[in-house]
């Protein structure tokens, strides 16, 4: 029975154990899951680790941050990360590992790494988000149309908020007197039953969803760190596929939340909300009162440019009739004007052309007159021409007839050298005409040779030829 | 054609085809004062016409001023 | 076309074709005491037409000033 | 399309429709009037809606509890 | 033909023919003078009914100044 | 046939013949002289016409204007 | 036939007739001269009447001219 050792004993060896194990504090990443302050100023904690794929919990420790050291971190960490150090944060802390006999193991901590905390946050944001994106709902309600009055508002909020009240005296005592109706539909908006309530008020609403024509989520006062249930992912999947749109005024002096990255019309503070509100029906009463204006600028305009068009016809028409008056007043007189030029001209012409007349008779007589004494001319030169070539052509012929006379005078034959022979006053032609002793005379050119005959011989050859 | 049924611009018409006869020395002498008769009638009936459309113009016109 | 179914903008369209005919298509000077006439008359229904017009819609006008 | 229950945009539709036919469509001076009072209706209509409590609305929000 | 009977046109167009004769047909010079004699009696018919002519219508032109 | 009464063209008529005749030689030289003087003489009656021709014919013409 | 009488026109033919004869007959010497003689004499009265034909022609044409 000595291989047993008390309980004492055993926690205390395991306490030696783990003291010379973690001599020095560790660094430590885990979740809060649980966190009491003490009456005293001490923090306890209980830490768990969980499995990403199932969400399982596979770690859990207990832990404890003393009064003194609380005092410090806890403003530390919530400057830093604008974040309340709360259940659900995963957080960085450097903690002594220490075991009590009768306690049992405790993790004081002595050190918080705000650093850690806010990147996890911002990771866990981006999660959500993406998530958003990619059920292709994230601008589902941007998309709505806000009416163009916004009259009947369905509200979520606490009903003892300060903000409630500010948001619902705003909207009744509006400066106009619009009359804007709102219906009040409570959640709880802090704390971890926030994410549920607010579904729920969202799900009664949309019961009425034809009737209301927007939500307000609205939340005044309330720590900031209660904001970190607006990042959630089931809010936010609510708002943003809500078929009305939804306006948020929760405030957010950080980055804003992810109801706000969703709703419709994020604002920050419900006063900002009612503001919006009336701003829009202000808009919609100012442009009701701009058509009114225009409408009756407008008929009051074609009123008046009918009249003046009317006035204007009404003030034509004397002046164009009169003008075709006078118009038409000249044309009896040009036309008489127009006759008694072209009779001028017919009677000038018609005299002209007498004259021309006299003209051509006077050039014309003149003309044959010259011509019959340039032909009488002619003649006349004519007759002496002929004349005097018939007395030539005469003399002509007279003298070729003188010559030929001539040329048979027988005086020409003495002058080429021959003689003529006489006997007794005869032409001697025959040898026989003669006689020895008879006396011939020979007449030649230019005188008579008296010669006695001394012989006669007859030529036989002559005879033969006569 | 009747004198009071032919219309001004019949008349005014007429007139310029007279006209134009007489600038194109058409007509004969003979008949050339026959013709300058008619111009002379046609341009009295418009002077008539005129007269009277100016004066029913005027009262009308009066009226609506 | 009786005088009192002639819509204002159908009276107004003819004064206008009128004057247009009788400024610029040589109108005959015997229709012209016919033309005024008419036009005298349409302007006299557009008149009355936009007088009435004005005194109903002032009424109206002033419900919403 | 009974007073009571034109919407809004209805409302400011048809004011815009109507608007639009008079600056452009060259009204006719007869339907101006007409067309005048069913602006005027319309808008009184939007202005009742906005600043009366209509008894149907708030009896609906009193049942929605 | 008389000369009293002979038309304005008839007579310019014996003148005609006449001038043309001289001009072109070699008339006998014993005839020439005929001739000439003859257009200058169709001259003086023609310049009388001119005349006469001229003083009817200044008559009328004057009626209708 | 008398120098009075023989027209211009007859005489011409002769002139021509006798020229005709002198030209081809056929009158007897004792008859040339003869000839001579008749053509001479036609000549002269018709420079004689065509002297009074002119003159009758400026005179008819001087009547003219 | 007296010297006197005989015609130009039988003197120049008679000249023809002689000088004929001479060319073709071979007249005696004594023939010869006889006919020479003759001719001689036609020549004279031919040339006298040719002479005195053209001093009468040209006193007329003197005097046309």
């Amino acid at each position: 029975m000595n291989d047993h050792i008390s309980l004492y004993e055993l926690n205390h060896s395991i306490k030696n154990e783990l003291q010379s194990a973690f001599p020095n504090a560790v660094w430590i990443v885990a979740e809060i899951s649980e966190l009491r302050t003490h009456r005293s100023g001490h923090c306890y904690l209980e830490l768990i680790e969980k499995d990403p794929k199932n969400d399982q919990i596979i770690a859990k420790a207990k832990a404890t941050i003393w009064a003194f050291t609380y005092r410090m971190l806890k403003p530390y960490f919530e400057t830093s990360t604008k974040q309340s150090l709360t259940v659900g944060l995963k957080i960085l802390v450097r903690a002594k590992v220490e075991y009590n006999e009768l306690y049992g193991l405790n993790l004081n901590v002595k050190d918080i790494d705000p650093t850690f905390t806010l990147g996890d946050l911002a990771q866990r944001r981006l999660q959500i988000i993406k998530q958003l994106e990619d059920d292709g709902i994230i601008d589902m309600n941007k998309d709505l149309e806000l009416p163009l009055v916004p009259q009947k508002l369905a509200i979520i909020s606490s009903p003892s908020a300060a903000g409630y009240e500010d948001f619902i005296n705003q909207i009744n005592n509006n400066t106009n007197g619009y009359k804007i109706y709102t219906k009040l539909f409570p959640a709880i908006m802090q704390g971890d039953e926030t994410e549920a309530s607010v579904i729920n008020a969202l799900d009664r609403i949309y019961e009425y969803e034809d009737f209301f024509d927007a939500v307000i989520i609205i939340r005044g006062g309330g720590s900031t760190a209660d904001l970190m249930y607006f990042d959630s992912y089931d809010i936010a999947v609510n708002i943003a596929q809500f078929p009305l749109p939804v306006i948020t005024g929760i405030g957010h002096e950080r980055d804003e939340s992810i109801a706000d990255m969703v709703a419709h019309t994020p604002v920050k503070t419900p006063t900002a909300a009612a503001e919006l509100i009336i701003d829009i029906i202000d808009g919609f009463y100012e442009y009701l009162e701009d058509l009114r204006g225009q409408i009756i600028n407008t008929s009051r305009n074609i009123i008046k440019e009918d009249k003046h068009q009317l006035e204007l016809v009404t003030h034509k028409i004397p002046s164009v009739v009169k003008e075709i008056i006078s118009t038409h007043r000249r044309k009896p007189q040009e036309l008489a004007q127009k006759l008694k030029y072209s009779l001028k001209t017919y009677f000038d012409d018609q005299q002209h052309y007498f004259s021309s007349v006299k003209e051509s008779l006077q050039y014309f007589t003149q003309k044959q007159i010259k011509s019959k004494q340039r032909d009488l001319v002619f003649v006349n030169s004519k007759v002496a021409l002929a004349a005097k070539s018939f007395i030539k052509s005469k003399k002509h012929q007279i003298e070729i007839l003188e010559q030929s006379n001539n040329f048979a005078d027988p005086i020409n034959i003495l002058n080429k050298g021959y003689s003529i022979t006489l006997f007794n006053n005869k032409t001697v032609k025959e040898i026989h005409q003669i006689k020895q002793g008879d006396f011939i005379t020979t007449r030649i050119q230019n005188g008579e040779i008296i010669s006695k005959v001394e012989q006669i011989k007859a030529l036989k050859h002559v005879q033969k030829e006569n | 054609m009747s004198k009071k049924k032919i219309s001004y611009n019949e008349a005014i018409h007429e007139i310029e085809n007279i006209l134009n006869q007489i600038e194109n020395e058409e007509p004969d002498i003979d008949e050339l004062s026959e013709n300058v008769k008619k111009v002379s009638g046609l341009i009295k009936i418009c002077k008539e016409k005129l007269f009277k459309a100016e004066e029913e113009v005027e009262k009308i016109l009066k009226e609506i001023e």
